[in-house]
């Protein structure tokens, strides 16, 4: 009974705090929204015995990406709304409306349902069930998806590194000014090699 | 001189390929001497070649990509041999014929050294691939060709020219894989040797299909009724030498491939669609000739009649006898010869004047006498004069055709009338009458540099018109052989009644 | 003998050589037309041995070498000289050579003399390779060769506009040899479906081997066979329908239409009708025979009516010519072949002359050809009105002459034959023949000297040339004499054609009965056209105006239907097909093409490089997928 | 009333129809980031859900996945935009339309 009330009060906070995500002008609510709606869908995974699927969510998204996103944020403008022009402002909503529509007869038809098997049923049939999730988690992750995971991790790197050039290069003065200073550069080099 | 074929093929391209490093001025004569060496190689061919040997001859095997059977495969019989030796010569005479100071020469002799390769290649070729793959490359030089030297709209002609022949070639080419795919189901080896082919006999379905495909590629190039409007922009766009040897070669590969490839393998198919054929082409023989007739472009006159003449061609290989077959082989030498001629006529004037309409001419005969006495000549081939170069062949295909069908005859026979009727209404529009332009009068007459180009065609015209035996026999004794090899090849017993394999034995 | 062959057959072929390969840009030379007439002679000589061999041993076949060799046809270029052509031979040598030294003087201030000599030899070679042949590829090389020959010299004078219509009926040179090899392309077709169904129903095209095998054949292929050589015959001939380009031909020069269009080329139909005797004369083919007599003596009368209004002096003499192979046919297909063969070597001789006075005439006139703007030249023109006279009575029919035995046969043929309606046209056309041949000498040389009002100076040829056409003259008169030794002489090759004894009887009644319609109608046209002052002939303008004269004048609308029923449809027909390939065979393809284009345009409009209008098509497509795997899912 | 799987996957589809909105709707760069960020969020519920009802840890291995994926999606992500904002001063996409063909 509280496993319903919970899914309810995760499911009607998540799809409000994700609309308002997607339909807000300003950048803080959004980002604010979708921060909270992150902490929410940890809640579903809670919800699901998947605890360490869980707190990876609380960890990684909402402790570093959205840091990543708040820090980010600071290269940009945040405090002014944002204006964008819809040509088409029905046809988002339209293609969205349909799709979820088409989403909500997919799944609510029995055909589907009965259609999905486990194939590596891996828990039960190892028996590995016992010893909570986040032990089971180890062993399958440094197992079965041993190399995913180390090319994950090597993936992670490689975008920290990527994300560090991308957005330090020249961090000290503005890109769009970059021309002007780079001659003033060469100038001061020039004269110094002059003198 | 084993692998003459291969130097025959590949000197041309190397000559090509040193072309680039020669001086910009000595272009022509580059030209002109490789050529020159190129038909003299050819003509060494025709010494070495066996005559009374029907087969392939003078064959190399190299394979190349074994699993799937492709190899470096050519050979030369009866059939092939003169369109061959008429390949180099027409180069050779198109080299001689460029006005020496043409824009860019170097590429044009570049152009036509690889064009010449490549046509060497096509008609030389044994294996489908290797056949397919000169197919294809003849159309590059060809489209450089038109779209450099070209008219006024030449980039629209040469890419009408490049895309239709090729959507056409990409059709055969599938059915020349149905076909590899076929004799590896049926034999459990991969070939695409066109002699392995001969041998597979295919079932009425899949000779239907597989002569529809060929049909599509080389039905475009002949090119027929209705698949035939490319080649008045292309001849109207192309320089005088593009148009040459598009209608003497290039054209010739389109009937050559009935011969070579539909014929032999699709016997009973062939057969089957003969009718469709004759029809098709009887059209285009009447059709054609009467819009020849409506041109105002001495040069469109020419272009459509052309199309004509291979309508005629076209019935000659349906025949399915060794008279109709062997004349429409030796038709295509004429044609070449022939219509090359005229078209080297036409840029003669056209190089004069700048203008190929018959209404700014009339009255050149008085200007210009030789030329207008080689017109005549090159006139009468063209509407087929015994003793003519022209007559052999189109007597002989419509006699074979005689077989197949009386009216078609008829129809076909009346192109020496409505032929006639449009050759001499340009020959009276443009020679006859007084000079009405005036500034027609100062034209000068041949000069020694044309006359050398068109002195040979003269003579090969009334020569092979007088004698056609040394270049006929060769011709007929591998026609037979291909005739007999169809009867025993073929299934049904209509196509076996349809088939008539000359009495006289076949070596 | 084979070497007597080759000299008959090739010295007109070097000659023209010689004229063409030497002299063509040249100026004029005396000696290119001294040259050619002497090869002329000497093949003529060369004949006239080859009939004496002939008459003594029989004939010679020679083969000089192969020339078509495919599957099992097999065509040499073989010469036969039998009774048939050897009389060809000398008749076509003998003419040939008269008019080459009559175009000596003719051609005289011509700047193409060089080129005409070459011409003319060549046609007289092709007409050689024509009658010598022994095979009918053969013929048809001689066929096409003399087409060629004479559409060249027709149109000899090709630097001359066009002219319409109404001017000149003609046109222009140009365009009457256009006509003329066009027309006679049309019949040579016939000639090649003939030579087709020979081939396939008998395997080869040798004279000897096909008229062997031929009793062998089915009736239908028979008839198949005559009627398509006949149609081949028939526009060679100048028959009707195919009959308008020969009166056009007269645009060539003189010596051209004495030569091919009198004597020559124009009889090749009716040699191939004899020379193919054994085919015409078997029962089997017996109608084809009987409509070629049929359509003989038709274009007989045909030709003759058309001639009684003819203004232009050459017509004349071409519509006679119309008229005079109408009889030669009209004996062929009686199967009086060697009448025919009698004919058709007189006729040569006198029209020949006819035509050469006719020459005489004109190169007096300066071109002119109207025979009103003539009268009263027999005293400028002693020589020539002497010739033409002689010519005249000889086509009259008069006793004595040529024309009289070989006609008189003829219509002796007719009767006996018991076809009387033939009989009769032929009658009644012998009594035209005579008063429009004399209503041409009277206008010409008699009456009113009306030239004179004109302005013109006419003089006589050269003297040289007057005697160059005596001995056709002298064979116009004799010919006929020879005419029982000529029959034993022919008929060892040709079927003899016996007349009853019923027919015996009245030949004489006969002979009678054409000779008096003969003398009639020369004396009426000697009272209407002979007289002088006040007796002189004047226009009758109203007659002129009535339907008959106009019909006939008009040669009977034929020229007129021809080019309003078969040229206009043809052109226009041409300039719509024409249409049609650029609008819609052409067209087709072009629209093809447009269709990418077009798509290609359309779809550009998608890449407008923005990233959210992208998402959208991606969102789009996303939407698209999800609604395929959803409805997969539900049907699968 | 029992909570099947159903639930999940229609909450599932819905959270990434919101998303799908957003992405089609929004043209500042930063938000559609957001706005993907729901979409895989959305999925990873599935996965998660799916591979709870059906005993199996590979579910919630590709959510683990997904969650590094969109973690260095971010960070570089991020990076470029902010080279982009330095050079446009804009992160809004009509302005930075330079892909037309």
């Amino acid at each position: 009974m509280y496993e319903v009330i919970a899914f309810y009060i995760f499911a009607i906070s998540t799809m409000v705090l994700f609309t308002i995500t997607v339909m807000s002008k300003n950048v803080l609510y959004a980002m604010t929204a979708l921060a909270a709606g992150m902490v929410m869908i940890s809640g579903f995974f809670f919800l699901l015995g998947a605890d360490f699927l869980g707190v990876v969510q609380l960890i990684v998204y909402v402790g570093a990406v959205m840091a990543l996103y708040a820090f980010s944020m600071m290269f940009f403008d945040a405090t002014k709304d944002i204006k964008e022009k819809h040509q088409n402002p029905s046809l988002a909503f339209v293609l969205g409306g349909l799709m979820a529509l088409v989403f909500v007869i997919m799944f609510s038809a029995p055909i589907i349902g009965e259609n999905i098997q486990a194939l590596y049923p891996v828990g039960l049939a190892e028996g590995l069930g016992a010893f909570g999730n986040a032990q089971d988690v180890g062993l399958v992750l440094f197992t079965k998806y041993l190399v995913p995971f180390e090319v994950a991790a090597v993936m992670l790197l490689v975008a920290m590194i990527a994300g560090i050039i991308l957005a330090g290069k020249k961090m000290d003065y503005s890109l769009t000014e970059c021309e002007a200073s780079d001659k003033e550069l060469e100038d001061e080099i020039l004269k110094g090699g002059a003198k | 001189m084993d692998n003459i074929l291969s130097i025959l093929i590949f000197f041309p391209a190397i000559a090509g390929m040193l072309g680039f490093v020669v001086d910009k001025n000595s272009a022509k004569a580059y030209g002109v001497s490789v050529a020159a060496i190129e038909l003299l190689l050819s003509l060494w061919l025709w010494v070495l070649y066996d005559g009374a040997n029907a087969g392939m001859q003078f064959s190399e095997f190299i394979p190349v990509i074994s699993e799937f059977g492709i190899a470096y495969n050519v050979g030369v019989d009866g059939i092939s041999i003169f369109i061959v030796i008429m390949a180099s010569l027409m180069t050779l005479l198109g080299m001689i014929s460029l006005d020496s100071d043409l824009k860019k020469m170097k590429n044009m002799i570049i152009s036509l050294l690889f064009l010449e390769m490549t046509m060497v290649g096509v008609f030389l070729s044994l294996d489908a691939i290797l056949f397919y793959i000169f197919w294809e490359l003849s159309l590059v030089p060809m489209l450089y060709i038109i779209g450099a030297w070209g008219g006024p709209t030449r980039v629209y002609a040469a890419v009408k020219f490049f895309l239709y022949t090729f959507a056409g070639s990409l059709i055969m080419l599938v059915g020349l894989l149905a076909m590899a795919y076929l004799f590896q189901v049926e034999s459990g080896i991969w070939s695409f040797n066109l002699l392995d082919w001969y041998t597979l006999k295919l079932t009425d379905n899949e000779q239907f299909w597989l002569f529809l495909a060929f049909f599509a590629g080389f039905a475009i190039k002949v090119p027929m009724f209705p698949f035939h409007t490319w080649l008045p922009h292309a001849h109207g766009q192309a320089p005088t030498i593009g148009s040459v040897i598009l209608a003497a070669v290039l054209l010739k590969m389109g009937t050559y491939g009935f011969v070579r490839f539909s014929l032999p393998i699709l016997p009973d198919a062939s057969v089957e669609f003969t009718p469709f054929i004759m029809a098709l082409s009887l059209i285009m023989v009447v059709y054609t000739a009467m819009v020849a007739f409506a041109q105002k472009d001495m040069k469109q006159v020419i272009a459509y009649s052309s199309v004509s003449h291979m309508g005629i061609i076209m019935i000659g290989v349906f025949a399915m006898n060794a008279e109709g077959l062997g004349g429409s082989v030796f038709l295509m030498l004429s044609h070449g010869i022939v219509s090359g001629a005229l078209f080297f006529l036409v840029g003669v004037i056209y190089e004069r004047t700048g203008t190929k309409y018959m209404s700014e001419f009339g009255g050149l005969a008085t200007v210009m006498p030789v030329y207008a006495t080689i017109f005549g000549v090159m006139l009468m081939a063209s509407v087929g004069l015994p003793l003519t170069i022209g007559f052999v062949g189109e007597f002989l295909v419509l006699l074979g055709f005689y077989k197949v069908s009386v009216i078609g005859t008829i129809i076909a026979g009346s192109t020496i009338i409505i032929g006639s009727i449009y050759m001499l209404a340009l020959f009276k529009k443009s020679f006859f009458g007084p000079v009405t332009n005036e500034k027609n009068y100062g034209l000068k007459d041949l000069n020694s540099k044309e006359l050398t180009v068109l002195i040979p065609l003269v003579l090969l015209v009334v020569w092979l018109g007088v004698y056609p035996k040394p270049v006929l026999g060769p011709i007929d004794n591998s026609v037979k052989a291909l005739l007999v090899q169809m009867e025993d090849h073929a299934q049904s017993e209509s196509t076996k009644e349809a088939i008539i394999v000359s009495k006289k034995e076949v070596k | 003998m084979e070497s007597l062959v080759y000299v008959a057959l090739f010295a007109p072929f070097v000659g023209s050589l010689f004229a063409g390969l030497f002299f063509a840009r040249s100026p004029k030379t005396h000696l290119v037309g001294i040259v050619a007439s002497g090869l002329l002679a000497l093949s003529f000589i060369a004949s006239l041995m080859l009939a004496i061999h002939v008459a003594e041993f029989g004939a010679v076949h020679v083969t000089l070498m192969d020339w078509i060799n495919a599957g099992d046809l097999s065509i040499p270029f073989g010469f036969l000289v039998d009774e048939v052509s050897v009389t060809m031979m000398v008749v076509v040598t003998l003419v040939s050579t008269v008019v080459h030294i009559y175009s000596i003087g003719y051609m005289d201030h011509d700047k193409g003399y060089n080129r005409f000599f070459s011409y003319l030899s060549a046609f007289v070679f092709s007409m050689l390779i024509l009658v010598m042949s022994d095979n009918f590829a053969g013929l048809f090389i001689g066929w096409e060769g003399v087409g060629v020959c004479s559409w060249l010299l027709i149109g000899f004078w090709y630097h001359k506009a066009d002219r319409p219509f109404e001017e000149n009926p003609s046109i222009s040179p140009s365009w009457a040899a256009n006509e003329a090899f066009i027309m006679n392309r049309v019949a040579d077709l016939g000639m090649l479906v003939g030579i087709f169904l020979i081939y396939w129903n008998i395997g080869s095209l040798q004279y000897d081997v096909v008229f062997e095998a031929l009793p062998n054949l089915k009736d239908g292929i028979l008839v198949a066979i005559a009627i398509a050589l006949f149609i081949g015959a028939m526009g060679k001939s100048a028959q009707f329908p195919l009959h308008t380009w020969l009166t056009d031909a007269m645009e060539g020069p003189t010596p051209v239409s004495a030569l091919i269009h009198a004597a020559t080329m124009v009889t090749a139909g009716v040699f191939l009708v004899i020379r193919a005797n054994p085919l015409f004369s078997l029962d089997a083919v017996a109608g084809v025979s009987f409509f070629i007599a049929s359509l003989g003596a038709f274009v007989a009368f045909y030709a003759a009516s058309m001639a009684l209004s003819a203004r232009d002096i050459k017509r004349i003499v071409a519509l006679s010519t119309l008229s005079q192979l109408g009889y030669m046919f009209a004996a062929a297909g009686l199967g009086a072949y060697w009448i025919a063969l009698f004919h058709l070597a007189a006729h040569a001789f006198f029209k020949a002359l006819l035509f050469l006075g006719a020459g005489n005439v004109m190169h007096a006139m300066d071109d002119e050809l109207d025979i009103f703007k003539m009268g009263g030249m027999k005293k400028v023109m002693r020589g020539s009105y002497i010739y033409m006279g002689i010519a005249s009575v000889a086509l009259a029919g008069l006793p004595f002459f040529a024309g009289f035995y070989s006609k008189d046969a003829i219509i002796e043929t007719a009767f006996n034959d018991g076809s009387f309606i033939i009989w009769g046209i032929l009658v009644i056309t012998a009594g035209m023949t005579a008063f429009y041949s004399f209503r041409q000498v009277f206008f010409t040389f008699h009456g009113d000297e009306r030239y004179k009002a004109l302005g013109f100076h006419p003089h006589d040829m050269y003297k040289y040339v007057l005697v160059a056409m005596a001995p056709l003259a002298a064979l116009a008169i004799s010919f006929g004499w020879f005419m029982e030794d000529f029959r034993e002489f022919i008929t060892r090759n040709l079927p003899d054609y016996e007349m009853s004894h019923h027919t015996h009887h009245w030949a004489w009644l006969l002979g009678l009965l054409v000779i008096i319609l003969a003398v009639t109608g020369i004396v009426i046209a000697y009272k209407k056209y002979a007289g002088t002052g006040k007796e002189a002939w004047k226009r009758d303008e109203v007659f002129e105006q009535s339907f008959i004269y106009r019909l006939v004048a008009n040669q009977y609308y034929v020229p007129k239907f021809y080019d309003e029923f078969i040229v206009k449809p043809y052109t226009i027909a041409s300039e719509k097909f024409w249409a049609i390939d650029k609008a819609v065979v052409d067209g087709s393809v072009d629209l093809i093409a447009k269709a990418f284009y077009k798509s290609g345009d359309v779809s550009r409009g998608m890449q407008n490089g923005n990233l959210s209008s992208y998402l959208n098509w991606m969102g789009a497509g996303a939407l698209l997928l999800v609604v395929a795997a959803a409805i997969s899912a539900f049907i699968g | 009333m029992e909570i099947g799987i159903g639930h999940y996957l229609i909450l599932s589809g819905l959270l990434f129809s919101i998303g799908f909105v957003g992405v089609l709707r929004r043209k500042n760069l930063l938000m559609l980031f957001f706005a993907t960020e729901v979409m895989l969020n959305a999925v990873n519920v599935a996965f998660a859900a799916i591979g709870n009802y059906y005993g199996d840890l590979s579910g919630q291995m590709f959510a683990f996945f997904v969650i590094a994926v969109a973690a260095s999606e971010v960070a570089v992500g991020l990076g470029l935009l902010i080279v982009l904002y330095k050079k446009y001063g804009s992160l809004d996409l009509d302005v930075i339309a330079t892909m037309k063909g």
